[in-house]
């Protein structure tokens, strides 16, 4: 069989199994929108305004809620959390003789 | 702003586009100051090897260029969620005075690389190069636009302030409104409707012609027809056409047509539509080319291909524009 | 069938022009080779016999002078068209044979026509009979690198005559054979010029330029003719 | 030139790349690498992206908080009444919600006061939740239940602001399904979620307000702040956008610290196509002698930037889809989500469509492709006549 053929299938059964991907995204983002109907439910029941995204701090658990506790409460020294806490811990203290520890790190 | 994951390969992919065919610009400055067929020194064989690389430069400039459009788009209509009021990629595009004009930088680089591409591949044909000279200095005349859309596409993007309040497409194309994109909408349906349809029928008419008789007149005909009916295309999709593919008869948006939602149709009809424009089009504008002898002999053929290609392509699209048409049950009656 | 085919009329070539190290490789030379000639261009190395082979193969374009090839002048062509002649028209064997390595015999012989608008199976059969003809089939699978000297010419030859030549050009073939290979050289040369190709050949080996069938010798020194004889 | 030619020629370079297999199946692996991690980061960004903005159309048109020295308090119940009298205003709402922090597992939960149950047909909770008045009972996120290893009978312990253990019976457990929203909530009725935290009477956390007509809000906010100038309303429409922006700028934000990863992959890409060995060369040289234009050698060299950029962002394209959708994105989903202890584990909806590929080949095949072209024409006008002089 000639090389090119070969690379041509190679092309048409990766795309193949992208378009079965799709056919199965279509089925997860049909399920999704079934579902997204009772979370929606639940959304206007409770009055939420937030997805629970980020629960390691608690000022970054509702973004978009202003909130009783200040910004250092869980981590002193922590810069703005949100939304660039997510790629940068919080400063290490240890140095200064306190104990803090973050979870996985 | 610019930290978007779109706007951030958008600004890549269109500075390289930026890049490559600034470099192949000036590479065209040298080519066409120094040109001399006739020489046999290895200067003039330096610049002879150059022009495969200025080709080679434009033609993956055009290649870009064309993800970069799509992905101008498709950036525009997901800003829509962070303007207020905006519910589609025109009103994204009108959040601030740079939207459309960007595109249309963007789209008449499309066509200028298109045709520049055209005539050197006709340019190439002949043996002694006849179109150099004039091939490199219209290259020259698209770079304007290549910069002017990667300026107006930053400053787009940069003067965005998600709250500023924009008008929705529905407010924009309303009837009452004012600016480009209602002037377009207001063009009633029915008159739309009959002068969109019965110009194809006269372009397909007079290029059906042109391909028997391959006559110069109805060529340059052609060409006017082609370049006319791209604009009334587009005023009729915004008019009309849109609303059939969305069956809501205040939606005009010509963007919403390449989601999902409604099953890709924008891709095949944009494609058709464009292609078949610019060939029909780069048909009557080689016309004067087959006055140089070396060029003489091969135009008629050219022509008579891209004549061909031009009917298929607009042929397609207007069947495309049908289908929503005669298959839904929507109806514009009355609007 | 006696008319000229490549006539050339103060053929120069430099090198480098107007560079400190310019070379003036070709100087005046006017030749004309006809229709089914055998022709030999015969010279010490550094006589230009190289670059003359180059100018008439299309591979190099004049610095002046002209080339007219079948009564058309192709001293001014750019090198695309120049690129189109070579194709349809010439055969080359290099002296040092430029098979390219890690490719079977077969594929080499079919390289030339793989930027054509020919159909791949049907090359391959034609590559085939070329290779069945000079004795080479049963090497067909084989990597070039492992073939002998005089196997790698045969392969070189069947890739030269791959387009059906007009004219067949060959640079010092002779220069890595011993003598029983070159004779059988000569005699596939031969064979070649009794069914009507024109060969040209540059070479300063007797076994070439002393064959009574080289109808044609231009004597080359320091990039000029010295002599022509006709026989 | 037509369709046979283009073809041989891609024959030509398939077989011309694998007689270099190590080195290029090396950039094939290195670009798909690429690929994926890009992939990955857009397609992981744009579903939570997506997924937020539906889930979150169901939410409180309006929330009234009140502000005090830039920090939120407590809301006075009576407001509740004044903001009803405004037209266009269809109720009000006070709700009661904190945060509570478990030191037995050291997590965050949101502790939220019930108001009124689901819709009948909701498949998302098993159980029921607490009535507004109910007391003593509760119903937790999936999170919560997993952290403290509870099921529907069980009981969950808290402790109160004024230190006293409250035990609650747990009557309702949210589906795996509704994570994104519910992991590390505990549901209580009002009067429990008050005690818990100390709340004085006629408090709430804030006010909930819903409108007629949702065009008009942003005018009852503006109402609502003149009337009482130490409240912030914040809008539904604003959230949506917060989040629109957010996961767009946590994206971002990744992308242009992995943009140094894609710089060093052009720079390789540049480095193996100029510095072609003295070999490659030799061969570009033969083809041109037998017969080859410099344009089938730009085609060439056009066919083994393609092969190489279109396996690499194909293979790419699927490991980072089966990663992100089926993996649940194990590899990246701590960069984007940030280092709770309750990982919200939830199957995202793989909402794909043109741009996300538009916008992966700008960003990685674009780059690598036009890195080579330079290169790829130097290569290709190697002087044919050099061949023949040796």
């Amino acid at each position: 069989m000639r090389k090119s053929l070969v690379f041509g299938l190679f092309v048409l059964g990766c795309v193949l199994f992208l378009a079965a991907l799709g056919a199965t995204s279509h089925v997860r983002v049909s399920h999704f929108l079934a579902v997204s109907r009772d979370l929606g439910d639940i959304t206007a029941t409770l009055k939420l305004t937030d997805i629970s995204f980020s629960d390691d701090a608690r000022y970054t658990r509702n973004p978009s809620q202003a909130d009783i506790f200040s910004a250092f409460q869980d981590y002193p020294g922590s810069i703005e959390h949100f939304p660039s806490g997510s790629v940068t811990p919080p400063p290490d203290f240890t140095s200064l003789g306190a104990a803090m520890k973050v979870r996985g790190q | 702003m610019f930290m978007q994951p779109g706007i951030i390969a958008l600004l890549l992919g269109s500075g390289i586009t930026l890049v490559l065919l600034a470099y192949a610009s000036f590479l065209g400055v040298k080519i066409w100051r120094n040109w001399d067929i006739g020489s046999n020194s290895e200067a003039q064989l330096a610049l002879e090897r150059k022009t495969y690389l200025v080709s080679t430069l434009v033609k993956y400039g055009l290649l870009f260029e064309i993800i970069s459009v799509f992905l101008f788009i498709y950036t525009a209509d997901d800003l829509h969620n962070l303007l207020v009021g905006a519910m589609c990629a025109t009103g994204s595009l009108n959040a601030n005075s740079f939207g459309f004009p960007a595109l249309y930088a963007k789209i008449a680089v499309l066509f200028l690389a298109a045709g520049w591409i055209a005539l050197d591949s006709l340019d190439s044909k002949a043996e002694d190069y006849p179109l150099t000279k004039k091939k490199y200095k219209l290259l020259l005349l698209m770079i304007p636009f290549v910069i002017a859309g990667y300026v107006l596409q930053i400053k787009y993007f940069g003067g965005i302030d998600p709250n500023v309040i924009t008008s929705c497409c529905g407010v924009l194309f309303s009837e009452g409104g004012t600016g480009v994109g209602s002037s377009l909408a207001s063009l009633p349906v029915h008159p739309t409707e009959v002068v969109f349809y019965s110009l194809f029928m006269i372009i397909f008419f007079v290029g059906v012609i042109a391909l028997k008789s391959g006559r110069k007149l109805f060529m340059v005909l052609l060409a006017f027809l082609s370049a006319f009916f791209f604009f009334v295309s587009i005023a009729a999709i915004v008019s009309f056409i849109s609303l059939y593919f969305y069956q809501i008869p205040t939606h005009h948006c010509p963007f919403d047509i390449l989601q999902a939602g409604y099953y890709y149709a924008g891709y095949p009809l944009y494609v058709s539509l464009f292609a078949g424009s610019f060939f029909g089009t780069m048909a009557g504008v080689i016309q004067p080319l087959g006055r140089i002898k070396t060029l003489s002999a091969i135009i008629p053929a050219v022509q008579r291909r891209w004549t061909f290609i031009a009917l298929a392509a607009l042929t397609v699209f207007v069947l495309i524009t049908l289908i929503p048409i005669v298959f839904s049950p929507f109806t514009l009656e009355g609007y | 069938m006696n008319e000229t085919i490549i006539q050339t009329n103060e053929l120069t070539k430099y090198y480098n022009k107007g560079k400190a190290n310019e070379v003036l490789a070709v100087s005046g030379v006017s030749v004309g080779i006809r229709h089914g000639d055998f022709a030999v261009l015969k010279g010490p190395s550094g006589s230009g016999k190289t670059t003359m082979l180059s100018l008439l193969g299309c591979m190099t374009r004049p610095t002046s002078g002209s080339i007219t090839l079948e009564g058309r002048d192709i001293s001014h062509l750019p090198e695309r068209f120049l690129t189109d002649i070579r194709r349809t028209t010439y055969g080359f064997i290099f002296q040092q044979f430029h098979l390219i390595q890690g490719m079977s015999v077969l594929q080499n012989v079919m390289l030339p026509l793989y930027p054509t608008d020919v159909d791949l199976p049907k090359l391959k059969k034609k590559a085939e009979g070329l290779l069945e003809g000079i004795g080479m089939m049963k090497r067909r699978d084989f990597p070039v690198q492992g073939l002998s000297g005089g196997e790698q010419q045969r392969t070189a030859i069947a890739r030269a005559l791959i387009n059906d030549p007009e004219i067949v050009l060959a640079d010092e073939p002779t220069a890595h054979l011993d003598t029983a290979l070159s004779r059988d050289f000569m005699a596939i040369m031969k064979d070649l010029w009794e069914k009507g190709k024109t060969v040209i050949i540059a070479s300063h080996d007797p076994i070439v330029f002393e064959n009574e069938y080289a109808a044609l010798v231009v004597e080359m020194r320091d990039g000029a003719v010295r002599n022509v004889t006709r026989k | 030139m037509s369709l046979n030619s283009h073809m041989n020629v891609l024959d030509f370079t398939l077989l011309s790349l694998l007689r270099r297999k190590f080195k290029n199946f090396g950039i094939v692996l290195v670009f798909t690498l690429i690929v994926f991690i890009t992939g990955s980061i857009l397609f992981l960004s744009y579903s939570f992206k997506r997924e937020a903005l539906l889930i979150l159309k169901g939410s409180p048109e309006l929330i009234v908080q009140r502000m005090s020295a830039g920090r939120q308090e407590l809301i006075p119940v009576d407001r509740a009444k004044e903001i009803s009298a405004l037209p266009g205003v269809s109720g009000v709402e006070p709700r009661y919600w904190g945060y509570y922090y478990d030191l037995l597992v050291k997590a965050n939960y949101t502790i939220l006061a019930s108001s009124g149950s689901l819709s009948a047909g909701n498949r998302l909770l098993q159980g029921r939740l607490p009535g507004p008045e109910e007391k003593g009972v509760a119903a937790v996120g999936r999170g919560v239940a997993k952290a403290r290893f509870i099921d529907i009978g069980s009981t969950i312990s808290l402790v109160s602001s004024a230190g006293d253990a409250m035990d609650f019976d747990v009557v309702g457990i949210f589906e795996s399904d509704s994570e994104l929203l519910t992991a590390d909530l505990i549901v209580l009725g009002r009067p429990d979620v008050i005690r818990l935290f100390r709340m004085p009477p006629y408090m709430a956390t804030d006010l909930a307000v819903t409108v007629r007509n949702e065009t008009e809000a942003p005018v009852i906010a503006g109402k609502v702040r003149s009337r009482f100038p130490d409240t912030r309303p914040i809008l539904r429409k604003e959230i949506i956008r917060t989040y629109d922006a957010v996961f767009g700028w946590r994206s971002g934000l990744i992308l242009t610290l992995f943009a140094g990863a894609l710089v060093a992959f052009i720079i390789l890409a540049w480095d193996k196509a100029t510095g072609l060995s003295a070999e490659e060369k030799k061969e570009i040289g033969i083809l041109k002698a037998i017969g080859w234009e410099t344009s089938d050698i730009i085609e060439m060299k056009f066919w083994e930037g393609l092969v190489i950029s279109l396996s690499s962002f194909l293979l790419g394209i699927i490991l980072a889809y089966v990663h992100v959708y089926f993996f649940g994105a194990s590899v990246f989903a701590p960069a984007l989500k940030g280092w709770s202890v309750i990982y919200p584990d939830f199957r995202l909806a793989p909402f794909i469509d043109p741009y996300q590929i538009a916008m992966l080949m700008a960003l990685t095949v674009i780059p690598y492709i036009a890195s080579t072209i330079i290169p790829s024409w130097k290569a290709a006008i190697t002087d044919p006549d050099e061949v023949v002089r040796g």
